[in-house]
């Protein structure tokens, strides 16, 4: 049971990290601000998301494991909001140069 | 285990410190705050992934701050960049 | 080498250098998000020190609430600091201020690695008298009853701040609310942003505060939380900032360090002692206080952001 | 090498580093990031002392941690008032500048004395 849990972490937060790696060449790849932006909030949510899944069957209680998807659900709302504030500045600036 | 999270947590945050290289060097502003979120994700992927290997306590709730206030930064740069809009700046100047 | 220890060696390297970026980046702006970026690495490190409660300080106030005040006014700066007439150093003279800076830090280091493995403690002495303050985490006792006396004059300092913020307003200005009329549409996006998280925000905040008597957490980070969460609703406009004459305002303001040196005065006159807590009840009178403060804290940090008084008061 | 002892050189670093920005940068805004700089180096330090000081089953000295907890906080509020500070400069004269002469020009548009 603890070896199909430990090889769910694994194979959850292996996937994240790919996705952390994915945002990071879409950074170094992409050409302009709006689409690193892009590369950034999808890639990164996606990577911390299966990070959070992967540690939630190491949590010791409920309440930490509420507290990994609360860190989650938090870390998405951010990422939306912050996404689309920096990009209106980017479309903004865009449009008056 | 222990390893593993451990050796994560490192590869994030070098995937991190890769994309800061590349981010914080502009051009624009817009891709320096970018900068922002992108530690703020990855800084909290990397921290809940040493807290569960070492096994600190309370490093949730630091956690959890940081997500509280992972915006804030982008909000502060939107909320100060463009003071020249809306009617009521025009008698400021 | 172990992985932790890989780990701990890319931690400083990355932090050292982001805080290098921020001291020789060209603009402003750059330097001003790379070290909100090193206060967000710098949390990281605190808890690889097992220091929890500094890493939740740092990752409320050191990268949050500075955050917001260093990127506001670098954004606003913008333009100001292309004056070209700036009196730069001379090569000679940089060179020379960097192999003193480095003789500085050489000295620290070796200062570093001459301490003994086992140090001077104060730890047995926290831990023995931790039972007689009611709390469980030995930072908060010392933070409140210890060395209250320290934690009361912090207090006052920001009192201090906040007069001094204040005190640049001109004349016209005085009692008048903080930050320049602007837009009144407020962004969607941002008070989206605004409503969704001041409410749990402030649930987190209090939390923080609550368990800051038994685990990692304390007046200081749970007060800084509620004062963000103060911060992002004024950005979003869908609450304006406060004259900086109301009552209420100026009453919260001090409310924190004015329990605090009663809480003093009244232990020097019924427990023998200035700061003395009666045994017994100290818990309850380290709470009563701990509360005033994280209503100051969350009133005082939004008043040092929002900067002096910018617009006329009404009456 | 312990990490704490890793955290201590990061620190010292960091000191050197704070100090060098606080004296070759001439805008005030870098001044405070460098001051700020300077300060957290300090607090670092602090930091391998309490690890240095873990006893009784803590894994840090809390004395020290409490002292860096309100050096934060203070270091936040005189950070504060340096900011509106350089803020009420750039109003008055429209440049961001320590340097006396430039504010005997006359100020560009946009500066209002206040």
């Amino acid at each position: 049971m603890s070896l199909i849990s430990d090889l769910f972490s694994i194979a959850a937060i292996g996937a994240g990290v790919f996705f952390f790696l994915a945002g990071t060449v879409g950074l170094l790849r992409f050409p302009d601000a709006l689409s690193r932006l892009h590369a950034l909030t999808k890639a990164d949510n996606l990577g911390l998301g299966l990070v959070v899944l992967g540690l939630l069957p190491l949590s010791d209680s409920l309440l930490a494991a509420l507290k990994l998807v609360a860190i989650w659900a938090l870390v998405q709302l951010a990422g939306a909001t912050a996404a689309q504030l920096v990009g209106r500045a980017v479309r903004r600036k865009g449009s008056a140069a | 285990m222990t390893d593993f999270l451990l050796a994560t947590a490192g590869v994030i945050l070098f995937t991190v410190a890769v994309g800061l290289v590349r981010i914080l060097s502009g051009p624009g502003d817009a891709d320096r705050m970018m900068a922002a979120q992108l530690i703020g994700t990855g800084g909290i992927g990397a921290l809940l992934l040493i807290a569960a290997a070492t096994g600190a306590r309370g490093v949730d709730d630091v956690a959890l701050g940081l997500a509280l206030l992972a915006a804030f930064a982008s909000a502060a740069f939107v909320n100060s960049a463009a003071p020249a809009e809306g009617p009521d700046a025009a008698d400021g100047q | 080498m172990s992985v932790l220890q890989a780990l701990d060696i890319g931690l400083a390297l990355l932090a050292f250098a982001v805080a290098a970026w921020t001291i020789f980046a060209r603009g402003a702006f750059a330097a001003t998000v790379g070290y909100v970026v090193y206060g967000l690495l710098l949390s990281l490190v605190w808890i690889r020190l097992f220091a929890v409660d500094v890493a939740l300080t740092e990752a409320a106030i050191g990268s949050g609430v500075t955050g917001i005040l260093l990127i506001s006014a670098a954004a606003r700066l913008r333009g100001g600091e292309t004056a070209g007439d700036e009196k730069s150093l001379s090569g000679a003279a940089r060179l020379f201020t960097a192999v003193l800076c480095a003789l500085v830090a050489l000295a620290l280091a070796g200062v570093v690695l001459l301490l003994p493995d086992q140090g001077p403690s104060l730890a047995p002495q926290s831990m023995q008298h931790l039972p007689e303050t009611g709390l469980g985490n030995p930072v908060t006792a010392v933070l409140i009853a210890y060395r209250s006396f320290d934690t009361m004059l912090e207090k006052v300092v920001l009192v201090l701040a906040v007069v001094g913020v204040w005190s640049l307003a001109a004349d016209r200005y005085w009692g008048g609310a903080p930050g320049e009329a602007r837009a009144e549409r407020p962004e969607p996006t941002l008070a989206f942003l605004a409503q969704v998280l001041a409410p749990l925000g402030i649930l987190v905040g209090v939390h923080i505060f609550w368990v800051g008597a038994d685990e990692p957490g304390g007046a200081f980070q749970g007060g800084a939380i509620l004062a963000a969460m103060w911060m992002i609703v004024m950005m979003a406009r869908l609450t304006e900032a406060p004259q900086t004459n109301a009552f209420w305002l100026r009453l919260t303001l001090v409310a924190g360090p004015v329990v605090f040196l009663t809480a003093g005065v009244a232990g020097a006159i019924f427990a023998g002692g200035f700061f003395a807590y009666p045994p017994g009840f100290a818990k309850s009178i380290i709470l009563f206080i701990e509360t005033f403060m994280v209503l100051s804290i969350a009133v005082t940090l939004p008043m040092l952001v929002a900067g002096p008084p910018r617009r006329e008061p009404r009456q | 090498m312990t990490s704490a002892t890793l955290a201590g050189l990061v620190g010292a670093a960091l000191v050197g580093l704070g100090l060098y920005g606080l004296v070759a940068n001439p805008q005030p805004l870098r001044k405070i990031l460098a001051f700020n700089l300077m300060g957290s180096g300090v607090f670092l330090v602090f930091g391998i002392v309490a690890r240095k000081g873990a006893a009784v089953g803590l894994q840090a000295d809390p004395v020290p941690q409490a002292m860096v907890i309100t050096g934060i906080v203070v270091a936040f509020a005189a950070s504060a008032l340096a900011v509106a500070l350089v803020l009420r400069l750039f109003e008055d004269t429209g440049q961001v500048t320590l340097n006396p002469e430039a504010w005997t020009k006359p100020p560009e548009d946009g500066a209002e004395a206040g």
